[in-house]
């Protein structure tokens, strides 16, 4: 099988733009084509990992794809190195998980519902793949736009509440990527990705930094760090669980991506470094980190408690990145592809015992474990892995970020991360005690989004789904080397964006 | 810059500030209507047909019409709310 | 105060960006760029007269189908947030003058519609802004009949129907593209025809019919979804 | 003789007598968790297994993937009573980790890959702190005593006999010079821990501070940096795990009989459990340091081994006594008031057990009671077992057996003169209160926080400019 890049990226789109089509005629077909459509976007994502699997340590894997036939500067390309194969894998692996355990969860709307799912998969898929600068602008645009509508898809007070607090930040984030691209491509007359890294430094210095600044501000709110972190409670609080895991779990990596791909590949990394904005970004994402473990304290509701978590280690992982070093990126991606898979579980996990339970928001943990106990492991098993308990893959990747801040001499870093776990397990606890208390009587009231009866709408596809995060949680952290020798080549593309470059342009050569 | 560019940019201001400054949102979303029709002339002074025709049928028709679709549901919805209220 | 403080940080970030921004360079710096081609051998390369859409439906195609899916998602978001369950009752519409007088004006807008998609390549226009005026007719429709008019001649899932078959009109062209140029959304040199006509330009027809009608019919789903409760209460 | 002890066979020693008192718990916990003995029997086999590994590995990651293990073990064996105690148990537990992360992160940066001896004080001191949450040092030992009190019998005995060691097998690895302040904490942890012992009233919580007591010899022995001092401790931790596992064990069976552990109320104990009285006699002769029995030569050693060292040893003679104090009265209260003032009726009554111990609560008592006898009758059993050459310590019977007798006979006039030392009941000691603060404490900062950074919508999106503003600011001028 010739493996194409965006094939990945058109069957979500396809499926997305049939559905409503199926949806008109019969709704069971629809129902068999959103698995079978979820399964090949999986298959097809497993055979790129596993068909790249050589070229990715032998430190060659690119595949480029030139649409509409026009070579790279002309036209728009798809540029899929090592680096997007390890984001598109994670985009690959939570959709088809979240859209698994949707068929069990969610009872409502189920059409519309699958189509934005469907359409923020292959958002993502472009953000991962695309090389050219614009193109990542429509993307991430598609990507938030579906997720404006995945939040207010309770259609309840809060949750239209805080759609509407997500949009404000989130088109405004957009403008500013958006002037950022325009300042770049008035400069440079450009759109591609790599050209822009190949000619950055012709741009006068200022407007240089005016553009990074303007890109940077935007990445900033769409990743919730500390100014901008506002919209991150009341947004996780509020969507449906299986929203809430996707976007901490795949859209914040894929903002990670972006992060990564436009000032390490597009503008160098040497642009934030001389103007010190690497310690201005080491500086608000470790404010972030503490900000977000302390607040979590404060909430009794488990989503905004994780909302709050998540916000401190995106901040982690930020800080990791922006220190530029090998060991520091190694970190940053361990504990990307690490968080996505505990954030992912916990909020399934939740999501599972929420759906059972009406009545005030704090009260409704309460018996989680009578309900479902192996759920209910699973979810402190996610909690200690979030803390850093060692067998668990959570402990991993903090180890090699506190090495590498202890590389850099950032001590007050590896204070925050041990406060950070000190706080985490505070947090956790009361959810757990919590859990624990009541009786089995209590979370068998079901509420009124449970699912209609079926084949498809079985609550084993929800269990089943957590119980893959919980072995992949547990796998992955025995096997944490496994990611070493990618990463390095990935490290590499990143600190020598030259490769990148000479990858896309090929045999173009310019002045 | 021609003459009727220089005249129509402040113009263009001008009516930003009022399209904020009105209290009364029907009059805003009129005013933005406006506006919208004011930088589709701009647009085509630039010789920027496509842009002009796209501004002119999406912003100062169909958004308006959306617009004024939002508000009157706001105005229903709240009419329908005070009367429960009384009730 | 607020406002105030508001006012302030504003105008010094309007200030910080002016001097910044001031910079820009009144050329491209690099002389063998991508626009500099689009200015010169668009014709050549894809047989379209009109610069705009060649570079909307055939350089950068895959970004137009990244917008029209935008507008495809915001229409499903738009669906999904509106839907309720009860029907929507219509007004009685507008007097019997503006009904007669739109009665004789509507099929013209529907043409001017389809002009304008269709001569997307050649003149002004193209699919995004012809399928807005296709909306406008749901408009018109809405406005002056009365929602229910609009829901005996257009229904909603016939809306539908035309948007998917829009955005899978696209699709198909892309894959079809694969098929004749070996890459996705290429423009067939054999459709290319003589340009200035109206079958010329190859694939960037097709598109923009797909265009059109993705978002003619979406923009009218925002729109009807948007009025069916409205009118209900008068 | 080499000067530091061989930690190769110190290990095997101590997995050893580990796999066998797993072996003891394990069978008396056969009648104790009659529901959940399968579960109890794994969490045993897990512990064990990461036991062995703590101790025996040099590599830092396994060793923390271990100790984490014991602390999720323990924590599971916990929950099988207590909730609230496991959450407040596994809190501190992991204090105790995270300052043991960052040693290692330290040790790491320092250039120890693996697990050697320390050179600089500080990550000593830092080790020492981590280690020490964990194993209960004096100032970080308020966990101990709720914890061993109110956990379920089996555990308790694993708990303080055996699972308290490991962080002391952890700083006998990396201290073998041995450390100063390691030294003079275990001093004061003896007497602190002898004295809470000898005010308590709660059978079990006696035990805990017990424990408490004599992980201070273990402290002292190894903060003394002697061969004979190290050698002391690794037997004593053998000796004291021997003693305190068949103490709590039998702590159990008083409980379920006497319907509570207020020793006040253990009437006629001698006659309705015999076994386990002589074995809890034993016991606690051991702890006392009794010739003929185990204690007396670990403490022996380990006296030995530090008496020399800031000429402390006579404060060792104190320790001894007030240890003899507690052990007497909880003696006297528990088993020999009866038989001294009514022995005469008790005899011709009936005697009525209304908890009949089963043979799988009997035999670990009385292996427990053999070892302790076996060592303390033949002491180079002990220094076979831990293949060492016997360290040629004279002593000379009857000097010692008259410093036992001069203490005992000091406990018993003391005990006579008060009339036993009847303490009013304290209610058992619980960790509810700071739990509960930590968590009203963070709950208060954090609101305050939230108050302070979340204010109107409009205050929010100001941060926007005000960022983009610095950010351009700090382009121009720096």
């Amino acid at each position: 099988m010739i493996f194409s890049p965006l094939l990945l990226i058109l069957l979500p789109l396809g499926t997305a733009f049939l559905i409503p089509l199926v949806d008109l005629f019969h709704v069971e077909t629809r129902r068999l084509m959103v698995i079978i459509s979820a399964s090949f976007s999986l298959f097809l994502g497993f055979a790129a990992l596993w068909s790249a699997w050589p070229e990715l340590l032998a430190g060659t894997f690119f595949h480029s794809y030139h649409l509409s036939g026009w070579l790279p500067p002309l036209g728009i390309n798809l540029a899929f190195d090592s680096l997007g194969l390890l984001f598109s894998s994670l985009v690959t692996l939570f959709s088809f998980l979240i859209i698994v355990y949707s068929i069990g969860f969610i009872g409502h709307h189920e059409g519309k519902y699958y189509v934005l799912l469907f359409l923020f998969q292959a958002g993502c898929q472009g953000i991962v793949m695309t090389g050219d600068i614009f193109n990542l602008y429509v993307f991430i645009e598609l990507s938030a736009i579906t997720s404006y509508a995945l939040i207010a898809f309770e259609r309840d007070r809060s949750s239209l509440e805080a759609t509407i607090k997500y949009m404000v930040y989130g088109i405004l984030a957009g403008v500013f990527i958006f002037l950022g691209i325009i300042i770049i491509y008035r400069s440079l007359g450009t759109l591609n990705i790599a050209e822009i890294a190949d000619n950055f430094h012709r741009i006068p210095l200022t407007l240089q930094r005016t553009s990074v600044v303007f890109l940077l501000t935007g990445l900033l709110i769409k990743l919730g760090v500390f100014p901008f972190h506002f919209w991150m409670a009341k947004v996780y609080g509020s969507a449906p669980a299986s929203i809430s895991a996707l976007l901490s779990g795949t859209l914040a990596k894929v903002n990670i991506y972006i992060l990564l791909r436009l000032f390490w590949v597009g503008t160098g990394f040497s642009v934030l470094r001389e103007a010190g904005w690497d310690r201005f970004l080491l500086g608000i994402a470790l404010l972030s980190t503490i900000l977000g473990h302390v607040l979590a304290l404060r909430e009794r509701e488990v989503k905004r408690m994780l909302a709050f978590s998540s916000m401190g280690h995106m901040g982690m992982i930020v800080a990791v990145l922006s220190l530029n070093t090998p060991l520091g990126l190694f970190a940053g991606l361990l504990h990307a592809v690490f968080h996505a898979l505990m954030k992912t579980g916990l909020f399934l996990s939740a999501g599972y015992f929420l759906r059972f339970r009406e009545g005030p928001k704090e009260k409704r943990f309460t018996g989680a474990a009578y309900r479902k106990l192996p759920i209910f492991i699973g979810f402190i098993i996610f909690a200690l892995s979030m803390i850093g308990i060692p067998p668990l893959n959570g402990f991993f990747s903090k180890w090699f970020t506190m090495q590498a801040f202890l590389e850099k001499d950032v001590y007050p870093a590896i204070a925050l991360i041990y406060s950070g776990n000190i706080l985490g397990l505070i947090y956790y606890l009361p959810f757990v005690r919590q859990g624990m208390l009541g009786k089995e009587s209590i979370m068998k009231q079901k509420s009124t989004s449970s699912p209609t009866p079926g084949f498809f709408y079985q609550e084993r596809f929800v269990t089943t789904v957590v119980y893959i995060l919980i072995l992949l949680v547990m796998s992955s952290g025995l096997l944490p080397f496994v990611f070493q020798e990618p990463f390095e080549v990935m490290i590499a593309e990143l600190t020598e964006p030259i490769r990148y470059i000479e990858h896309v342009l090929g045999g173009i050569i310019h002045e | 810059m021609t003459l009727l560019e220089a005249f129509l940019l402040p113009l263009l201001l001008v009516i930003a500030i009022l399209v904020v400054a009105f209290r009364d949102l029907l009059s805003s979303v009129i005013t933005l209507s406006v506006f919208s029709t004011v930088l589709a002339i701009i647009y085509i002074i630039h010789q920027a047909p496509d842009v002009a025709l796209a501004e002119v049928v999406i912003g100062s028709g169909l958004m308006t019409a959306v617009y004024i679709a939002v508000i009157s549901k706001i105005r229903t919805y709240r009419q329908t709310h005070k009367r429960g209220e009384k009730e | 105060m607020k406002v105030f403080l508001t006012a302030i940080i504003l105008a010094f970030t309007g200030g910080a960006l002016f001097v910044n921004l001031g910079s820009i360079p009144d050329s491209f710096l690099l002389s063998h760029t991508a626009s500099r081609f689009y200015r010169e051998a668009v014709v050549t390369e894809t047989g379209a007269l009109n610069t705009v859409s060649a570079i909307l439906y055939d350089f950068r195609a895959f970004d137009s189908l990244g917008e029209s899916t935008v507008i495809f998602a915001t229409v499903s978001g738009i669906v999904l947030l509106l839907s309720r369950k009860t029907l929507p009752v219509s007004s009685a519409g507008l007097s019997l003058i503006v009904k007669r007088t739109f009665g004789i004006l509507t099929p013209f807008v529907f043409l001017l519609s389809v002009y304008i998609i269709l001569h997307g390549h050649l003149s002004p226009g193209g699919g995004f802004q012809g399928g807005v005026l296709l909306a406008v007719i749901t408009i018109i429709f809405c406005i002056i009949y009365g929602s229910s008019f609009d829901l005996s001649r257009y229904p909603p899932q016939r809306k539908t129907l035309i948007e998917t078959t829009g955005a899978l009109l696209f699709l198909g062209v892309g894959i079809i593209g694969i098929a004749l140029t070996g890459s996705f959304l290429g423009n067939p040199s054999a459709w290319r025809g003589v340009p200035g006509t109206l079958p010329s330009a190859g694939s960037i027809v097709p598109i923009n019919l797909g265009v059109g009608l993705k978002v003619g019919a979406g923009l009218a789903i925002i729109f009807y979804s948007m009025i069916q409760k409205t009118l209900k209460r008068q | 003789m080499s000067d530091t002890i061989p930690i190769i066979e110190a290990s095997h020693f101590l997995m050893g007598f580990g796999i066998l008192l797993m072996l003891l718990i394990g069978t008396y916990a056969s009648r104790y968790y009659q529901v959940q003995r399968n579960l109890f029997y794994l969490l045993l086999a897990f512990f064990t297994l990461s036991f062995g590994v703590v101790i025996y590995t040099t590599d830092w990651i396994y060793f923390l993937i271990a100790w984490e293990g014991i602390t999720i073990i323990t924590t599971a064996m916990i929950l099988l009573a207590e909730r609230r105690l496991a959450a407040q148990y596994f809190l501190i537990q992991f204090v105790g980790s995270n300052i043991l992360y960052f040693a290692i992160i330290m040790a790491l940066g320092e250039g120890y890959s693996n697990i050697v001896p320390l050179e600089e004080p500080w990550l000593q001191m830092l080790f020492i702190l981590g280690l020490g949450t964990k194993s209960a040092l004096l100032g970080l030992h308020f966990w101990l005593p709720p914890v061993h009190s109110r956990a379920h019998a089996p555990v308790s005995a694993l708990l303080s006999g055996w699972s308290v060691n490991v962080g002391f097998v952890m700083m006998l690895r990396l201290l073998p010079e041995g450390n100063n302040i390691l030294f003079f904490i275990g001093l004061a942890m003896i007497f602190y821990g002898g004295a809470m012992a000898f005010f308590s009233t709660d059978y079990q919580v006696l035990l805990a501070y017990s424990t408490l007591s004599q992980l201070g010899y273990i402290a002292l022995g190894i903060g003394s940096g002697t061969l004979l001092g190290q050698i002391g401790a690794v037997l004593h931790m053998v000796v004291h795990g021997i003693a305190k596992t068949t103490l709590f064990l039998g702590s159990g069976l008083w409980e379920k009989e006497c319907n509570g552990r207020i020793i006040y109320r253990f009437e006629r104990a001698f006659y309705r459990h015999p076994v386990n009285a002589v074995s809890t006699i034993a016991g606690f002769s051991s702890l006392m340091g009794m010739v003929f029995l185990a204690g007396f030569h670990t403490k022996n050693l380990i006296k030995h081994g530090t008496e020399d060292i800031y000429a402390t040893g006579f404060l060792l003679y104190g320790a001894t006594l007030i240890t003899v104090l507690y052990a007497m009265r909880f003696l006297w209260w528990g088993i020999l008031k009866d038989m001294v003032m009514k022995s005469v009726q008790n005899r011709r009554e009936k005697i009525t057990c209304t908890y009949p111990p089963s043979v799988s609560e009997h035999v670990p008592l009385i292996i427990g009671t053999a070892l302790l006898l076996a060592f303390g009758i033949y002491p180079p059993l002990m220094y076979m077992f831990l293949q060492l050459e016997d360290p040629g310590i004279v002593i000379l019977w009857w000097p010692t057996m008259i410093e036992n007798i001069l203490f005992l006979v000091v406990g018993i006039a003391l005990l006579a003169l008060t009339e036993g030392l009847f303490f009013p009941l304290k209610p058992v000691p619980s960790l509810n209160r700071m739990l509960g603060l930590v968590i009203t404490i963070s709950q208060k900062v954090s609101n305050s926080i939230f108050q302070l950074l979340f204010p109107s919508f409009q205050y929010q999106l100001l941060w926007i400019p005000l960022i983009i503003l610095f950010l351009l600011l700090w382009t121009n001028f720096i």
